[in-house]
C-alpha cells in the first residue's frame, strides 16, 4: 500500500513540512513504501545551503539526505514550482526527482495524503 | 442526493477557501472523471463561477446554511454529511485537501 | 446498503483554530450510524489540541474535546495523540509527566500518546484513512 | 489614537475574525476610536442569512449588527472583494460602507492590526 | 541613537505551529540593547500556547516557551495571554482552575491571564505596538 | 545597513509566503513611498523578480540564510534583527501582515 506525502508549506515558518517528513519517515520504519511529493512554495525545502542557526532551528537537509538510506523511495518535485521559485540543478539538493504532471504522480499512490 | 455507483476515481475533499494556496493546487490536480466535494471554506467556491469545478461537485449543506449561501444562483449540489460517508464508501482513493 | 468499511480519521486542526473537530465528528456520527466502522482515531501537529483536558469554552459555544470524549468513549473507539506533536505543543499524560518531571498533566481521557506507528497500523488495517485538516 | 481592524480569514473556517471582533468591541469600550476594515474571503462575514446551527456554531450577524451601538464607528468593505463573492446591497448585511482603495483605508488610521 | 522608545509586543502565533515566538523574542531583545523599553507581552489568539507549561520539545530544540519565561523574566517584563484565546485552547492559570473546577493548571510563569483591556492600555501607553503573526 | 531618516510613511513588515493571499492584500496596500521589510516566510518572494516590490524593500539576514538564499542573483538588501529595531524607531505607522 503505497503512501505519498504531499508538503506545500514553505520550510521554517510552519512545522508542516517536518512532520510530513516524520510521516514518511515513520511508514518507512514500518517498511511500507512511501515517497515524498513538493508542491508549490514546499519545493523551497529542497533548496541546498539552508542555514537556519540564525533562527534557532535545525536543518532538514540532512534528514532529507538520509531518506533513501532509510527506506523512502521517491522524493519527487513539482518541476514548476522549482522554476517558480528559482530552483535549478544547482541550487536543489540531491536525489530529487522533478515531475512534471501532479495529477500523474497522484495517480500513481494508492494513498496521498498532507501533514496539515 | 441520488444513487452513486462505485468508482475507480478520485474524491477530493476540500476545506480550503477558493483563494487559499492548496485549492489551486488542488484544481491542478483533478482528473475529469474526479468526484469533488467542497466542505468548510472550500463552498465559498461556489460564489464564483469562473472557478472550473467539474460538474459533478457538490457541496456540504451545513456549511452552506453557515455562511449564507443557501439561495445562491446557479444552486450548488448539496449533500449531508450522511452523504460524505457515502461517498467515501464508492472511492478508494481519497485526498483530504 | 454497500459492505461495512472499517475507517482511521486523522485530525490536523485544532479546535478554535480550524472547523476540522466539528467536520470530523459529524461525519465519524454518520458513518456509524451507516452501519461502518471506526478503528481509530489519531491526532496529529496541532489536532493534539483537542486531547486538553483544561480547554474551556464559554458555555454557550460547543464543547469539542468533551463532545469528542463523550462520543469516543460510548462508541468505545481507540484515540491517540501522537507523542511527537503533543509533547511541544504541551498535551502531556501522567507517564511523560513522570519522565519529564512536570508539574501536571492535561490529557483528556480517553485519548491516550502514541507513536505515529498507530497511524501507520491504522492505514494498514482499515479500508479508509480520512483526514481532517485546518483551514490555513 | 483610532485604530483599524482589518479581517481577511473566511468565517467559520478558523476563529480568527470572531478575535477580531472582540478586539475591536474591546477598542470601544475603552472609548478608543475604532473600524472594522473586511478584505479578501474575510467579506464573507457580511452576508446575510448565515444560519450556522448545522455546525454547532453561532452566528457573528447579531455581533455585528450591534457594533454601531457599542462605538465602533464603521463597518468597512472592499467592494472588488464584495464583488469577487457574489457580494451585493441585497445579500449584504445593514450598515457596511464599501470602500474603492484599500490604501486610502488604510491611511486614515494611525494603527492597523490584524487578529492572527 | 534616536530617543527610546516603547514597545508593546503582542504575538498571535504558535510556537511549534509558526515562527512568531522565534521573531518576536530576537526583535525584543534587540529592542533592550538598543535602549528601548517594552511595556508589556501580549498573547492573543493561538499565541496563548507559548504560555504553556506543559511544551516538551527534543532536548536539541530551542524550548521556546522557556526561552520567553527567562527573558521577561530577566527583564521584568509584565505578559500576559487574552483570557478568552486562552479559556478555550486549554491555557489556564490557577484562579481559572479553581473557578471551572479543572483537574490541573498549565500557565507557565511569569506569563498572567488578562482581557483585551490589557492590550488597549498597551496600545495607549507604548509608543509602537508591534504584532507577530503565524505565517498561515 | 546606513542610516534611515525618520518618516511619516507606512513600514509594512510582511511574514507570508508570497503566495499567501494576504501577500496579496499587501502588495495592493503598498503606497509608493512605503518601507517593506520580508520577515520569515515572505523572504521567498525574493526568489520571484515578477513580484512589484519597491526597491527599497529589505528582508532578515536571518531568515535569508536559513532558507538557503545567500547567494540569490539580484541580492536582496538584508537587515538584522538590529536594522529591524531601528525601522521600527523611524516609522510611527506600522502594519505587521
Amino acid at each position: 500500500m503505497n503512501t505519498l506525502i504531499v508538503v506545500d508549506q514553505p520550510p521554517y515558518g510552519s512545522w508542516a513540512g517536518r512532520e510530513a517528513l516524520d510521516m514518511v519517515f515513520s511508514l518507512a520504519a514500518f517498511d511500507q513504501p512511501s515517497a515524498l511529493l513538493f508542491v508549490g512554495p514546499g519545493v523551497n525545502w529542497l533548496r541546498s545551503n539552508q542555514a537556519p542557526s540564525g533562527i534557532n532551528q535545525k536543518s532538514v537537509e540532512k534528514n532529507l539526505s538520509a531518506a533513501p538510506m532509510f527506506g523512502v523511495e521517491a522524493i519527487l518535485a513539482d518541476r514548476s514550482a522549482c522554476e517558480r521559485f528559482g530552483l535549478t540543478e544547482a541550487t536543489l539538493v540531491a536525489g530529487v526527482t522533478l515531475t512534471d504532471s501532479v495529477p500523474d504522480t497522484l495517480d500513481g499512490y494508492r494513498h496521498v495524503a498532507f501533514a496539515g | 442526493m441520488t444513487e452513486i455507483t462505485a468508482s475507480s476515481d478520485t474524491l477530493h475533499i476540500v476545506n480550503k477557501a477558493p483563494d487559499h494556496p492548496r485549492f489551486g493546487t488542488f484544481l491542478r490536480a483533478l482528473s475529469d472523471t474526479d468526484s469533488v466535494v467542497l466542505i468548510e471554506d472550500a463552498v465559498l467556491a461556489c460564489t464564483d463561477p469562473s472557478l472550473r469545478l467539474p460538474k459533478s461537485c457538490v457541496a456540504l449543506t451545513a456549511d452552506i446554511d453557515a455562511r449564507g449561501l443557501q439561495d445562491l444562483q446557479p444552486a450548488p449540489h448539496m449533500i449531508s454529511y450522511g452523504d460524505l460517508v457515502r461517498l467515501t464508501e464508492q472511492h478508494e482513493q481519497i485526498i483530504s485537501w | 446498503m454497500s459492505k461495512a468499511i472499517a475507517y482511521t480519521i486523522v485530525i490536523t486542526g485544532a479546535p478554535w483554530a480550524s472547523q476540522a473537530p466539528q467536520t470530523a465528528l459529524m461525519f465519524a456520527r454518520e458513518a456509524l450510524l451507516a452501519g461502518h466502522r471506526i478503528d481509530r482515531v489519531f491526532l496529529y501537529g496541532d489536532g493534539v489540541h483537542l486531547a486538553s483536558a483544561l480547554s474551556t469554552p464559554p458555555s454557550d459555544e460547543t464543547h469539542w474535546p468533551r463532545a469528542w470524549s463523550e462520543f469516543l468513549e460510548q462508541q468505545n473507539i481507540p484515540a491517540a495523540a501522537c507523542i511527537a506533536s503533543a509533547l511541544r505543543r504541551g498535551v502531556i499524560d501522567e507517564t511523560e509527566q513522570a519522565r519529564y518531571e512536570l508539574a501536571a498533566s492535561n490529557l483528556r481521557a480517553p485519548f491516550e500518546i502514541a507513536g505515529l506507528g498507530e497511524w501507520v497500523e491504522g492505514n494498514l488495517k482499515s479500508d479508509r484513512t480520512l483526514y481532517f485538516h485546518g483551514s490555513h
